[in-house]
Formats: structure tokens, C-alpha cells, sequence
């Protein structure tokens, strides 16, 4: 019973219930956007990456900290994908996506390290990488690109194919998602992810591994990034050295409208997935229905302040409640 | 059975252990042999070092030098897991809560119960969590955030923890501060019933009834340093006293009688969901009135509302008669009021700007020249007022994160006197500072209130309050429970005023 | 490294000769292929081609490009504009510096330019994807365009013709939406997908950029819409080919960007020598491409565009 | 009576031994061997170039300077820059003089500015997310509002004005507006009462409360300064680059952190100069013109911005972990100074 209640008053409820209203409104007025096969497809299959990528982010933001390179990871890796391809044909696409991960993790490794030990804000470190990464896709890609023709039919197929009507790129996010939900919920480090997330000092205090979890969680970012850069490859079947670029605040964006507290400490993995898929979701509604595309960053600005000023205002009923609670709990027999 | 030899192995030895933050040294010569099975008093002063000792031993601090045994074998931890991990459980002076987990994975975090497919186990957990609260007596909803917990419940919580370790070893820093007597007895029995399977329990408290009370053996510290150690029934509250101060008690209230003049402030009705309720009083001029109460009760949220870096939600602040702005800091300030705040590093310092820019932070403005404000200025303004506190320091650029406890209360003394106040308030104006230095602080209140100040004392300390206050009012969980005037404010008065149910 | 400075001085001379190629960016396999192009004809003239870009196509990431030639006093200059008028206060100061510069894919206003080597005429381009438009649809529909950014100069002037040719000659064909894809895979993929959403009786699709082709190709062909969704415009053979290979696209167009690169670098090597000077009716040899005029305004017009479908696409590799 | 000296070390030591006189140092070493060995750096159109590159850069950073000191952040600056190009633009397109343009893009930036000050300063938001919204926001309403479109029709006595130089120097006229931005802004935040609270507030926001600074209402001013200057920023972008666009200036506001980040100002709060930022600036400004004349494209120079941002932060740890391990660990096992008197 108390579940079920926690369930429906949930931050990821109210999400997906935004979430459902906005794809029952565009298909009152447009029914092919939800009741095609197209239609369908495209609703499960586009936020998908950005979905694996808010997976990742909303890890890292748990423990108060921020990476603004999954973009540039991201890039890296789906050019990665394509090269490899396009050097050995006949690799088993299993090995590529294991190589492209791989990379991702060890990207994000260099992260965290860099946070965790040298103690220097994240969001500068990230920023740095971001460059940085960006810069060696470019310099190694140079023009050059990755086309469709680079890479195998069986890969290809991975980014349109179907399973019982499902996306195999979606199943991939549920999965991934799952995965790291439970992992955050059930595992004893996921509590100390956010434990870290919610008082640093207290953390080192009571003697949590503080180094080896932060950098646990920015190698599950960048390789949940490397994920999303096999995704890219795989969906849209050209890579060129500017893949990803900017993909960053959307993510952040979406972590934060998903009710991850940028401050971390609390939210969760399926939040943060329902924020993201609520932004593309919004992102493809507006033309739907006749906003002209232009206008897209805008709402998107003004969903992420409007969730963050929403989660302050609960914030401040809550406490006001508790406080409440405590006045209620000490009746005082009042001073004469 | 375990044999002789071992029963005697002390469970934890300290020796001349010593630490210091930069130019502080917090602890000189820390000294205490904790035998199994007995429960061991460590007290002394504010800023004596017992918490610097504590945290030696938690791996928090690592020691500069000095011999540390626990169990008879030499222990240096690097981290609090180290020494969790050799069997000490540390309730930390500060409560060290996740605010945003559940208080049951507060206790447990790091050790939950696993099922078979090793995840956390949270039915076990609440079970366990429940155990632990019905032993302590106490009723926390374990699914609950830590967020919003009363002091005396989270304290509570960390008591749980620290149980839940089973450890060879509990420190307890300070728990009873904020509890009331009948949690307090539930804690003792927990406590004699670990003493009695043969661990070492220490205890830190500033409360002497307690003290005597729970344990068997008693560390006095001074300035850092180890005094003596003796069984408690061989010594008294007085010795133990006189050891702790150094001196003389009586002297260190140097307090000059004052007519009190016109009503400077007025409180009347101030109220605040959760914090502190219908609180109403006067501070007249030349008149130091003593705030007391126990650690938590709210003294300070009244204090900070009043001043306004806190709101409020209902009530009214006057200032010689002009109602003040609620929320508004730089109104008080700008209607002649002042405060030294409890927290001297959080609150009271920048500790990363100089001592001349702390000392001049609230007068910036008026002695800017055109706007501009030049360092030599600054510099100026604050000599004089180093001349005039004796602030002792390297240089005025230094930065006051150098500086000892003492000499800083100075510097936040003297940025707030730099603006010539019709009212101060001081909370903890002594906490942490050496004997000598608090004498002098008392000094210099009781002066300004002589020279018709208002003074509103917020203290800890009942002698300080008893010593200096004309006035003493007792706040107990966010009301005024007593109004005593200096003849009537006897120690018992104030702490039944303070205490619901302590003293029978 | 090329030799020392003044290079503009010694503008008619041999080796020294430095020219800039200025892409709209680079990473884009079209300006790719006209960049190797001008390479070539470098090659036979014996000049220093260097190709240096933005990451991305807008104005204000090319003006620094231009000040560096300007500053180094590179001999020519080789610019496909983001803008035309944005980037010409540059361009100006560059040709006071003594640059010759030659615009050619996507102009400038004339006056910031000495030459501007044309693809093909707007007009000519506009109506040949119309054409193929109409005859893949079947003459009547609606129809959508996915161009490249909403600034594009050239795809800008393609789509006001275009708008203006179907009032006039296709009444039966709707134009129903203008989607900007930016130039950008994932855009133009992601855009496509929601023009076929938005509008389901939708029947073609014409893309005048190369990159928007392309993807809109790809998203049509792994779609439901494959087969019922006419895709064309403005493509690159290597980039289509598996899309006219599997029955996407029936046909599309392009001129040879490798020529329009090769034909820019001779206009730029006349320009230095001082064969020509920009003024109309100006000759000038281009290698195995033959000789070229300078028309109105200083145009060098390439020629018609090519139209590339299942039965000649084998024979192209760019 | 004690007499305290003002200082405790010589005044060289003062100067030399800080972070932004290393960043200086660095600038004068990138300079010279540029100087040197880059081919057309030391031609006469290098500082031209160099200052009208900067500009919008550097008068950003400029109030970013002073929020980031505060220990807040301000992602939304390019975005401002972008939607006051916009303003401007439509404006003139409206047929408003163009004074007058200026003057309403500039009061849209700080309109921008209130937006940001009202949510971080009164409702208490952490900066980061809040500007990353209003990055979205401001971006999205310059993309909206514009459309299709590019305004480029600006008289080109005023874009050339943008550009010129003053008489006979390579310096462009811009360079007077700069020196008067960074001046004000040098003695807004180093010798004012308003400044020291800024420093104040970064170093710890709740003693700078207790001291009856008003926390709130010097984040708004510092917000709506950052959205002012963004939008005289976003003016000289249109006009040095003759457009007026929806996606002017993307991405400056990393430009823009990591130049302030370089110059030495802690991400933390409470520390930082003017003159290290400008060098910061410079750096950034004259490796990236350097690298473009040898011809090493966008890539590298983005390599090599991240890594010496990174370096930059993680330096001034390692430095100060070696300090610290200096003096030799204690032996775990000393003699205690006094002995126990346990009776
Ligand atoms: N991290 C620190 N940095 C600098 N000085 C410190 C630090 N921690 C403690 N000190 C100083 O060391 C001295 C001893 O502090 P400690 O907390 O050990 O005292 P205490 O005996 O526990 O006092 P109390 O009874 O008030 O808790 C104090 O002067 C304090 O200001
Ligand atoms: N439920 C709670 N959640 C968070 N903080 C609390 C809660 N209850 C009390 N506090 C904090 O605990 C502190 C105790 O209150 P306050 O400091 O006013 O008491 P005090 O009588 O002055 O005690 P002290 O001697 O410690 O200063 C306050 O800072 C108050 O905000
Ligand atoms: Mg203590
Ligand atoms: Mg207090």
C-alpha cells in the first residue's frame, strides 16, 4: 500500500504522466504520431540514446558531481564503431560494441581519476575533456566520415530492427536502465552512490570508499556514452567527427527535469530516463502540431526551470511538514 | 573465559599523541588507557582537544606523533573504515547523517542485510532497525529521510549506528547533549550493558551528574593536553573541576554591576513551525541577559531569527522601539545591531580573507571614500582595533584561517564592536577559547554592558551564564520555560527549567 | 611548411603561390570531394593548396579563417560562404591585403568577391529536382523539403525558385512544410522522421543538400514509407548509392563538386596571374574542363547539373 | 598595545607568488615563441585580429569573473549573446535607429539577467541547472524569433566601426571599450566594499550573511551585469560579423568558463583577479591564432584549451600535495612528551 502511494506521488510519475499527456494530446492531433508503425517505432526508438545517456549522467550527478563530456565520448566512440567497421568488415559485431564500451569506460575512467584524485570539480574537469575528447575526433577523423556503406548489413539492422513490434535499440535502454536501477537500488555501493551524493564530508567521515565509487560511477558514464556512441552509429548509419556535439546540457537537461537533484544525493535512474525520453518526445510533438521547430530549445528551457523550481517548492512543503511533524511530536505543556 | 593477562590488555592506549591544524595544535600531549569492560569519563573544556582525540582514534585525524595501541597492538588509520574495520564505533560530536537516504540505511550503510542474491535486504533492515530503536526505547519510523530529524533524534540515530557495529570500542562524543533524561537512562543502560560484556566505553560530557553516574574512570584534559586520570570514586566534581579550569573557578566572571536603562529590544511573539514558538522578551541597555538552555533547544534559531539571517513566521522584532524588518540582516546591522555568532568558522569568519578584511567586513561602506575602498584603509581601521582587543596575529594580511580559537573570537568580537552597537548578541561567545582568553572576553562585556551596551548572552556553560548574566532566561525545545533574575538563577532552577523531567 | 611571408607580392610567380581553401565546413563529404578536386588541379599548376574550415556552417566561425589569410597574405582565397553578406567586411580586408578571392558553391554578394564559380544556375537546379519530383510522385501531392540550415544561401535562393515554379507550373503538387536540418546527420535524420509524421498523406521528399539527402534516404529506406516516399534532390553517388541500389530513391542530382573545386582553382590561379580579372566576358583555360567565360557579375557558370539514377550511379566514385 | 604589521611578507613575493602571475608569465612565454617561430604572427594584422577575436570573449568573462568569485555559475551568457544579436537585428529590421537598437537588446540582456538573479539569488536555485535551462530558453527564444532568417543588412559604416582601427595603430577602436570594461571591473571587484563582499560571499556565503551583507541582492546585480554585458556582447558579434542569427556565439560559454577558469579563478568561489582573467583570455585568444597560421585546424586548438584548463585546476593540487608531504610523515611510534599519571 505505502509502495503504491510512494509510487503515484513519485517525481518519475508526474514525469511520465507529462510524458503520456503529451503524446495523447499530439495523437488527438495527429493519430499517425503514436498509431502508425512509424509512429510507434520512432516514439520508442528516438529517445533511446539520449535515455542510455541520462542513465549514465544521472550516476555521476547521484554522487554530486557532473559530466559535461558524454558528448564528445559519445562522438568518439560511435567514430570508433565506424572505424573499426570499415577496417575489418567481418569483425563480430559483439566485439565491436565490447571495443566502443570499452573505450567509453576508459574515457570516463581518465574523469574520474582526475575528480577523485586530484580533488578538482568535476564540471571543470568535464569541461576540459569535452574539449579535449572532441578534439581528438576531429583531429582523427579529420573529413573523413563513416557512411552506411562502411558498415555491416547485420550492424545496421540493429539500429531499425524490431522485436515483437519493440525498437532493439530501445530494449537496449530498458535494459541498461534496468540494469542500473537495480544496481542503485539493491547494491550496497548504489546506496553509497548516493550516501557520497549527499554529504561528501559525512561520507569520508564514516569511511566510505568515496574515491573508488565516484570513480566507479564516472567509468559507468563514459561507458554507458560509449554505449550510446555504438547506438548512434547503429541508428543513424553516418558518423561524422561532430557526432554528439552539444548532447551534453539535453542530458543534464533531461537528468534534472527527471528529478535528479543537480546537488545529488537523491533521484533515480528511471527518472532520469523518463526525462530524457520526455524532452525528444517534446522535441518531435512541437512540429506535430504546428510549433515551428525553432521554438523547441525554448520549451525545452522552460520545462527544465520549471522542474527545478517544482522540486524546490515540494522541497520546501516537505520540510515545512516535518517541521510541523516535530511540533506535533514534542506537545509542550506550554511555559506558564 | 578469557584469561588474565588478556582481560588486562587495555582496549585502547593513547601516549603523548599530538595534532595540529597548521599554526592550532589542537591536541599536545593527548593521553588515555581505556581498560575492557569499563566505562571511561574523558572530559575537560571547550577546545580541550577531547573531540581531536576521538577523531585520532576514528581515523579521522592522522596523529603527528605519540603512541596509539588499540587492543594492545599499534594502530595508525588512515581512514574512518580502517579503524571501523578494527572494531571502534565513533558517535561524532556533529551528527553525520545522510540527509537524503532513510534513517534505517543510515544505520546500516555499508553492512546491509543481503538476501541470497545479494541485494540489500530491506525487510531484514527495517527488522533490524526496529531491534536497534526498541533497545534505545525510541520510535523513528525507519523508512523515513534523516532529513528533518530533531537534533535529539538524529543523535539517537547515530547512537543506533554506533551499537549496530558491535564494535570492541565506542567513543561516544557529547550523545546526551540533547536528549531528554529518559532517553538519556535508556542510553546508560545500553551503555552498562555493553561495559558489562567487557568493552571499552568512553564518554565524553560536559554534564558532571552524568559523569558520576555512568562511569568508572575519569580523563581530565586542559589545553590539549592529559591532566590525570583517576577512579571515580577516588575523586570529586570540585577536583575534577579545578583540574579542567587550571585555576580558581570564581575569577573567571569578572562581573561589574550595571543599572539597566531603556528596553533596547523587544521580542514579543516570535514564532517558527518546527523550531520555536511564542517567544517574548526585553534586553534593556547596560543589562546582559543570559539565554540557557540545552544544546538544540533553539537559543541560536531564536537568536538568528532575531538578527534576521533566519525568517519567521509569525511574531514581532523592535529595536528601541522601531520595529525591524524581518530577513534583513543589513537592517539590523543598520538599526545598531550585532551578532556573534555560535559557529565562529562557518558564521562569525571568512577564514580565507585576511584579518583585516574580517575585521572591517561590516563597516566596508563606511570607510569607502568615494566608493573606493583601498587595503590601506582597511588596514588602518583594523589596527586600531587589534591595538584595543589585543588580537595577536602575524600580519594583518594573513588570513584568519591561521589564527587560534581565541584570537579569532577576538576578530569577530572586534568587527562587530567597529560598529559601534546599541545591542550584541553573542552566542557561545567563549566556546572553544583558553581560560585566559575567556576571562578576558568576559571582561569586555561585562565593560560594554557596564558602559550601557545591551547584552543578549547565549551560553552552554551554566557557570558563564550564572557568573555573567544579570537576567538568565531557560529555553526548553523553542520556548521560554523560566525567567530568573541573577539572585534566583541557581543551577538546579535553570536546568529543570531546561530539562523536561531530569530533575525530579 | 610553405616558404616565408610575402606571398602576395610575388603573386604571379610559380611556386610560392599559396591558396586557402575555405569550406562551409569541413567533415562534409561534398566539399570533400570538391577540395580534392582543387587539390588536383593545384597539382597541375603547381600551387600550395591548403584547405582549412569550421567545424560548423554559420558566417562568424569563417571570418577568423579569413583574417588568418589575410594575416599569413595567402594569394587566393577559395570560400563557399555561410553568409553573403556576413563574412564580406573579411573578405574585404583580405582582398586589401591583397588576396585574391574567388567564391564558388555558394556566393557572396558580388561585390566582396572577384569571381564566383557557379555550380549551375539556380533556376536550372530548382527546376531539375522539381522535375524529378513531379515525375516520381506522379505529378500531384503534397510534398515537403528538408534543406540544410534556415540560412543556407544557396538552398535559400533553390527553394524560393522552387516555391515560385510550383505556383506556376505544378498546381497539383503542395508544398506543406520547410524542415531545416541544419546540415547535420542526426537532424536531418531526426527531421524526416517527424515531416513523415506530421504529415501523412505526404508523398516526396526533396532535399537540396547533400547531407539531408542522404538521410532522408536512410530513414525512408529502413521505414515503413519505403517505396510510397519519393526522396530526391541533391545528392553525392556514394552517399545514395545504396539507396538507389535497394529502391528508395529512383533519382536524384548533383553537378561534380570535384569539378566545381578543380574549376574554382583555375578561376583562383587566373585571378593571381592576372589572366583575368573578374570582369565580364574574360577567358580562361581550366585544365581538362576547357575554357570558361566570365559571365554577368563575375559568374563562371560549370554547367548544367547531372542527373544520376540506377543506370549510371556505377559509373561515379565521390 | 601589540603592533601587528599590515604584511606579512615583502611586497615582490606578494606580486609574483600568486596564481595569476603565473598565468601572465605563461602568456609571455605562448607570445614569444610565437613571435618567434609562427609564420605571419608578427605581422601587423596579429593584434588587430587578436583584440577583435577576444572581445566578445573577454567582456563576458568579465562579470562571469565576478559570479563565479560568488561560487555561482552563468552558462547562459552565449545564449544572451545570441538572443540580444537577435533583438538588435530585428530591430534594425523594424527601422529602429540603431542607438536605439543598442539600447533595447541591452535591457533585453539584462531583463535575461533578472531572470537568472530572481531564480539562483530569491528562490535559491543552484545556478548550474538554473542557466543550463535558461541556455535553452534564451537560445531557443533567439532561434524562435528569428526563424529562417539572417538580418545582414546593417549600415556599413557601423560594422566597419566594429572593426576599424584607431588611426594609424593596429589597435581596433574596440580596444577603448575594453579597457574601460575591464578597468570598471577591476575596480568594481578589487577596490569597492561591494567587491569584498563578493570575494566574501565565495569564500563562505553563510559568514558573509551573518555579516549583514545582502547575499541576495549582490547575486542579482551580478546576474543582471552578466546578462548586460552579454548583450553589449552580442551587439559588437552582430556587427563585427555583419549577421544578426539565432546561433550567433554558440558555445562561447565554455569559451568563456575555461578562459576565466585559466586566469586563476577558483570554480569554488572566493578567489580570483581581473588581470588574471584577461590573461586567461589572451592565452586562449593567442594560441588559438597562433595554431590557426600554422594551420592546425579547430581540433587541435580545442586539445589543447581542454588540456590546459584541466592542467590548470590540477596543477595547483599536486603542487600543494607535494608541499604537503614535504615534511616527512611523523614516526607512528614517538616518545610522548609528558608522561601519563594514571594512579
Ligand atoms: N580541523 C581543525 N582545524 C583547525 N583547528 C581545529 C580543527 N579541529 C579542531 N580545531 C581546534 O582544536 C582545538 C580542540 O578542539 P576539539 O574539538 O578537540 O575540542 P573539544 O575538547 O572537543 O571541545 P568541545 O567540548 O567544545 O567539543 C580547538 O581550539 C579547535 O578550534
Ligand atoms: N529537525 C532538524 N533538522 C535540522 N536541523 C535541526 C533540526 N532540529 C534542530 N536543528 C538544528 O539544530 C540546531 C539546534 O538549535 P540551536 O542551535 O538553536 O540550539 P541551541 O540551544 O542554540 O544549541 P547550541 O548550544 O548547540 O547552540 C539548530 O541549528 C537547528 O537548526
Ligand atoms: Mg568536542
Ligand atoms: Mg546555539
Amino acid at each position: 500500500m505505502r509502495a503504491v502511494g510512494a509510487a503515484l506521488r513519485s517525481r518519475e510519475a508526474a514525469v511520465a504522466l507529462v510524458l503520456v499527456l503529451v503524446v495523447a494530446g499530439t495523437t488527438v492531433l495527429q493519430p499517425g504520431f503514436l498509431l502508425s508503425a512509424g509512429g510507434w517505432r520512432d516514439l520508442l526508438l528516438t529517445p533511446s540514446l539520449v535515455a542510455v545517456l541520462a542513465v549514465g549522467q544521472a550516476i555521476v550527478v547521484v554522487t554530486r558531481n557532473v559530466d559535461l563530456s558524454v558528448g564528445s565520448v559519445l562522438g568518439l566512440c560511435a567514430y570508433l564503431t565506424g572505424t573499426l567497421f570499415a577496417a575489418a568488415p567481418d569483425l563480430p559485431v559483439v566485439l565491436v560494441v565490447a571495443a566502443a564500451v570499452a573505450a567509453g569506460a576508459v574515457l570516463g575512467l581518465v574523469n574520474g581519476v582526475v575528480v577523485a584524485f586530484a580533488r578538482v570539480p568535476a564540471l571543470v574537469v568535464t569541461l576540459g575533456t569535452l574539449y579535449a575528447y572532441r578534439g581528438l575526433v576531429l583531429t582523427w577523423a579529420g573529413s573523413d566520415r563513416i557512411d552506411a556503406s562502411d558498415m555491416p548489413h547485420a550492424f545496421l539492422d540493429l539500429g531499425v530492427r524490431q522485436v515483437l513490434g519493440v525498437p532493439v535499440l530501445a530494449i537496449v535502454a530498458v535494459l541498461v536502465l534496468a540494469v542500473a536501477a537495480h544496481y542503485l537500488h539493491t547494491s550496497r555501493a548504489g546506496r553509497q552512490l548516493y550516501a557520497i551524493g549527499s554529504d561528501p564530508d559525512a561520507a569520508v567521515l564514516y569511511g566510505l570508499p568515496v574515491r573508488r565509487r565516484i570513480l566507479t560511477a564516472f567509468v559507468a558514464c563514459g561507458a554507458l556514452a560509449g554505449l550510446a556512441g555504438v547506438m548512434f552509429a547503429a541508428r543513424y548509419g553516418t558518423v561524422s567527427s561532430g557526432a554528439g556535439t552539444g548532447l551534453e546540457l539535453t542530458v543534464v537537461g533531461a537528468v534534472v527535469v527527471g528529478g535528479v537533484a543537480i546537488f545529488g544525493g537523491s533521484g533515480t535512474v528511471l527518472g532520469a530516463a523518463t526525462g530524457a525520453v520526455l524532452l525528444v518526445t517534446i522535441n518531435r510533438a512541437l512540429p506535430v502540431v504546428g510549433v515551428p521547430d525553432f521554438w523547441q530549445r525554448a520549451v525545452v528551457g522552460v520545462l527544465i526551470i520549471t522542474a527545478i523550481v517544482l522540486d524546490r517548492v515540494l522541497a520546501d512543503r516537505r520540510a515545512r511538514a516535518l517541521a510541523r511533524a516535530r511540533d506535533v511530536r514534542n506537545p509542550q505543556e506550554v511555559a506558564r | 573465559m578469557t584469561t588474565r593477562s588478556t582481560m588486562s590488555t587495555p582496549v585502547l592506549r593513547l601516549e603523548g599523541v599530538r595534532k595540529a591544524f597548521g599554526p592550532v595544535v589542537a591536541l599536545r600531549s593527548g593521553t588515555i588507557v581505556v581498560e575492557p569492560g569499563s566505562i571511561h569519563a574523558l572530559v575537560g573544556e571547550n577546545g580541550a582537544g577531547k573531540s581531536t582525540l576521538v577523531k585520532v582514534v576514528a581515523g579521522v585525524h592522522r596523529r603527528d606523533g605519540g603512541t596509539f595501541e588499540l587492543g594492545g597492538v599499534p594502530a595508525d588509520f588512515r581512514t574512518t573504515a580502517e579503524a571501523k574495520a578494527a572494531g571502534v564505533a565513533v558517535i561524532y560530536q556533529e551528527p553525520t547523517l545522510f540527509g537524503d537516504l532513510p534513517v534505517m540505511e543510515n544505520l546500516f550503510l555499508g553492512s546491509e542485510p543481503l538476501d541470497r542474491l545479494r541485494r540489500i535486504d530491506r525487510r531484514a533492515m527495517r527488522a533490524h532497525a526496529h531491534e536497534l530503536f526498541g533497545r534505545l526505547g525510541v520510535d523513528i519510523d525507519p523508512d523515513r529521510p534523516a532529513a528533518g530529524l530533531s537534533i535529539a533524534d538524529q543523535q539517537l540515530v547515530e547512537i543506533a549506528k554506533a551499537i549496530s557495529l558491535d564494535a570492541g570500542l565506542l567513543i561516544m562524543d557529547e550523545p546526551t547533549a540533547a536528549l531528554s533524561g529518559v532517553e538519556v537512562e535508556r542510553l546508560f543502560a545500553v551503555a552498562r550493558g555493553l561495559r558489562d560484556e567487557g568493552r571499552g566505553v568512553v564518554f565524553i560530557s560536559h554534564r558532571f551528574d552524568e559523569v558520576f553516574g555512568l562511569c568508572d574512570t575519569i580523563t581530565v584534559m586542559r589545553d590539549g593536553a592529559h591532566v590525570s586520570t583517576d577512579p571515580v570514586a577516588a575523586t570529586s566534581v570540585d577536583e575534577v573541576v579545578t583540574r579542567m579550569v587550571g585555576r580558581e573557578v570564581t575569577d573567571l566572571f569578572p562581573k561589574v554591576p550595571s543599572t539597566p536603562g531603556d528596553v533596547v529590544l523587544e521580542v514579543r511573539g516570535l514564532e517558527r513551525a518546527g523550531t520555536f514558538h511564542g517567544v517574548s522578551f526585553d534586553v534593556r541597555a547596560g543589562e546582559i541577559v543570559g539565554l540557557a538552555g540545552l544544546v538544540g533547544a533553539g537559543r541560536s534559531e531564536i537568536a538568528r531569527a532575531v538578527f534576521g539571517v533566519d525568517r519567521y513566521d509569525a511574531g514581532t522584532v523592535r529595536v528601541l522601539g522601531r520595529p525591524l524588518r524581518p530577513g534583513d540582516p543589513a537592517a539590523a546591522v543598520d538599526a545598531g545591531m550585532a551578532l556573534v555568532p555560535e559557529d565562529r568558522r562557518l558564521q562569525g569568519l571568512v577564514p580565507q580573507s585576511t584579518v583585516a578584511q574580517n575585521m572591517t567586513a561590516v563597516v566596508r561602506r563606511r570607510i569607502s571614500r568615494l566608493g573606493l575602498l583601498s587595503t590601506a584603509r582597511e588596514n588602518a581601521r583594523a589596527a586600531e582595533w587589534t591595538g584595543r582587543l589585543e588580537v595577536r596575529t602575524a600580519a594583518l594580511d594573513m588570513l584568519a584561517a591561521t589564527m587560534s580559537g581565541g584570537n579569532q573570537q577576538k576578530v569577530v568580537l572586534a568587527k562587530w564592536l567597529a560598529t559601534g552597537p546599541r545591542l550584541l548578541i553573542v552566542d557561545e561567545p567563549t566556546r572553544g577559547i583558553d581560560v585566559a582568553t575567556k576571562a578576558e572576553v568576559h571582561r569586555l562585556l561585562s565593560g560594554l554592558a557596564a558602559e550601557g551596551l545591551a547584552v543578549l548572552m547565549i551560553s552552554s556553560e551554566l557557570p558563564e551564564v550564572l557568573g555573567m548574566a544579570d537576567r538568565v532566561l531557560v529555553v526548553r525545545e523553542g520556548r521560554i520555560t523560566a525567567e530568573l533574575d541573577r539572585a534566583d538563577a541557581t543551577p538546579e532552577r535553570v536546568m529543570r527549567a531546561a530539562t523536561v523531567g531530569a530533575a525530579s | 611548411l610553405t616558404a616565408c611571408g610575402g606571398a602576395a607580392d610575388d603573386a604571379g610567380g610559380g611556386d610560392g603561390v599559396t591558396v586557402t581553401m575555405l569550406p562551409k565546413n569541413l567533415g562534409n563529404p561534398y566539399f570533400e570531394t570538391s577540395t580534392s578536386g582543387a587539390e588536383e588541379a593545384a597539382g597541375e599548376l603547381g600551387l600550395a593548396l591548403e584547405e582549412v574550415g569550421p567545424e560548423t556552417s554559420t558566417p562568424d566561425s569563417q571570418v577568423p579563417f579569413i583574417n588568418t589569410s589575410a594575416q599569413q597574405g595567402v594569394a587566393a582565397l577559395v570560400v563557399s560562404a555561410n553568409d553573403p553578406r556576413a563574412i564580406g567586411d573579411a573578405l574585404d580586408e583580405a582582398r586589401a591585403a591583397g588576396t585574391k578571392v574567388v567564391t564558388f558553391d555558394s556566393d557572396t554578394d558580388p561585390e566582396f568577391r572577384d569571381i564566383f564559380v557557379n555550380q549551375a544556375t539556380a533556376e536550372g537546379i530548382a527546376s531539375k529536382q522539381l522535375e524529378l519530383i513531379s515525375e516520381q510522385i506522379g505529378g500531384s501531392g503534397e510534398i515537403a523539403i528538408l534543406s540544410a540550415s534556415a540560412n543556407a544561401t544557396n538552398q535559400n535562393a533553390w527553394i524560393e525558385l522552387m516555391e515560385a515554379q510550383l505556383a506556376s507550373d505544378y498546381p497539383d503538387i503542395e508544398l506543406v512544410e520547410i524542415a531545416y536540418g541544419d546540415d547535420d546527420d542526426q537532424a536531418s535524420f531526426d527531421k524526416t522522421a517527424a515531416l513523415l509524421q506530421a504529415h501523412p498523406d505526404l508523398k516526396g521528399i526533396v532535399s537540396p543538400t547533400t547531407v539531408g539527402v542522404a538521410a532522408a534516404a536512410r530513414y525512408v529506406s529502413t521505414s515503413e514509407f519505403k517505396g510510397k516516399v519519393a526522396v530526391t534532390g541533391l545528392g553525392t553517388p556514394n552517399q545514395m548509392r545504396e539507396y538507389v541500389e535497394d529502391g528508395t530513391v529512383t533519382a536524384f542530382a548533383l553537378w561534380n563538386p570535384g569539378d566545381l573545386g578543380y574549376l574554382a582553382a583555375y578561376a583562383a590561379s587566373a585571378l593571381v596571374d592576372g589572366t583575368i580579372t573578374g570582369a565580364p566576358g574574360e577567358t580562361f583555360e581550366a585544365g581538362r574542363l576547357g575554357e570558361f567565360t566570365v559571365g554577368e557579375d563575375g559568374v563562371v557558370l560549370l554547367g548544367d547539373p547531372f542527373v544520376f539514377d540506377a543506370s549510371n550511379i556505377g559509373d561515379f566514385d565521390f | 598595545m601589540t603592533t601587528v604589521p599590515a604584511h606579512g611578507s615583502p611586497l615582490w613575493r606578494r606580486a609574483l607568488l600568486t596564481r595569476e602571475a603565473a598565468t601572465i608569465a605563461l602568456l609571455v612565454v605562448v607570445w614569444s615563441v610565437a613571435t618567434a617561430s609562427v609564420r605571419g604572427f608578427d605581422g601587423p594584422l596579429t593584434i588587430t585580429y587578436l583584440i577583435l577575436d577576444i572581445t566578445p570573449v573577454l567582456l563576458v568573462a568579465l562579470p562571469m569573473t565576478a559570479i563565479v568569485v560568488t561560487g555561482e555559475i552563468d552558462l547562459s551568457v552565449a545564449s544572451v549573446v545570441g538572443l540580444s544579436s537577435v533583438l538588435f537585428g530585428l530591430l534594425h529590421q523594424a527601422g529602429v535607429p540603431l542607438p536605439a537598437a543598442v539600447a533595447g537588446a541591452a535591457v533585453a540582456g539584462a531583463l535575461c539577467g533578472v531572470v537568472n538573479g530572481v531564480l539562483v539569488a530569491y528562490l535559491g536555485l543552484p545556478s548550474l541547472a538554473v542557466t543550463i535551462g535558461t541556455l535553452a530558453l534564451f537560445r531557443g527564444l533567439a532561434v524562435g524569433l528569428l526563424g529562417t532568417a539572417a538580418v545582414t543588412d546593417f549600415p556599413r559604416n557601423w560594422t566597419q566601426a566594429a572593426r576599424a582601427t584607431l588611426g594609424g595603430t593596429p589597435f581596433p577602436s574596440v580596444t577603448v571599450l575594453l579597457v574601460a570594461a575591464v578597468a570598471v571591473f577591476a575596480v568594481l571587484l578589487h577596490g569597492t566594499a561591494f567587491g569584498r563582499n563578493v570575494f566574501d560571499m565565495g569564500r563562505s556565503k553563510e559568514a558573509a550573511r551573518f555579516s549583514g551583507v545582502a547575499t541576495r541582492r549582490t547575486l542579482l546585480v551580478l546576474f543582471v551585469l552578466s546578462g548586460f554585458v552579454s548583450a553589449l556582447a552580442g551587439v559588437y558579434y552582430t556587427l563585427r560579423y555583419g549577421s544578426a542569427r539565432g546561433d550567433n556565439a554558440t558555445g562561447l560559454e565554455l569559451q568563456v568558463i575555461a578562459a576565466v577558469l585559466l586566469g586563476g579563478v577558483s570554480i569554488f568561489g572566493g578567489r580570483g583577479a581581473v588581470h588574471g582573467v584577461v590573461a586567461g583570455v589572451l592565452m586562449i585568444g593567442v594560441l588559438s591564432s597562433a595554431l590557426r597560421l600554422e594551420g592546425v585546424t579547430v581540433n587541435l586548438i580545442n586539445i589543447v584549451i581542454g588540456v590546459l584548463l584541466v592542467l590548470s585546476v590540477v596543477s595547483p593540487r599536486v603542487v600543494a600535495a607535494i608541499r604537503a608531504r614535504r615534511p616527512a610523515r611523523p614516526p607512528s611510534t614517538s616518545l610522548p612528551a609528558a608522561s601519563p599519571s594514571v594512579q
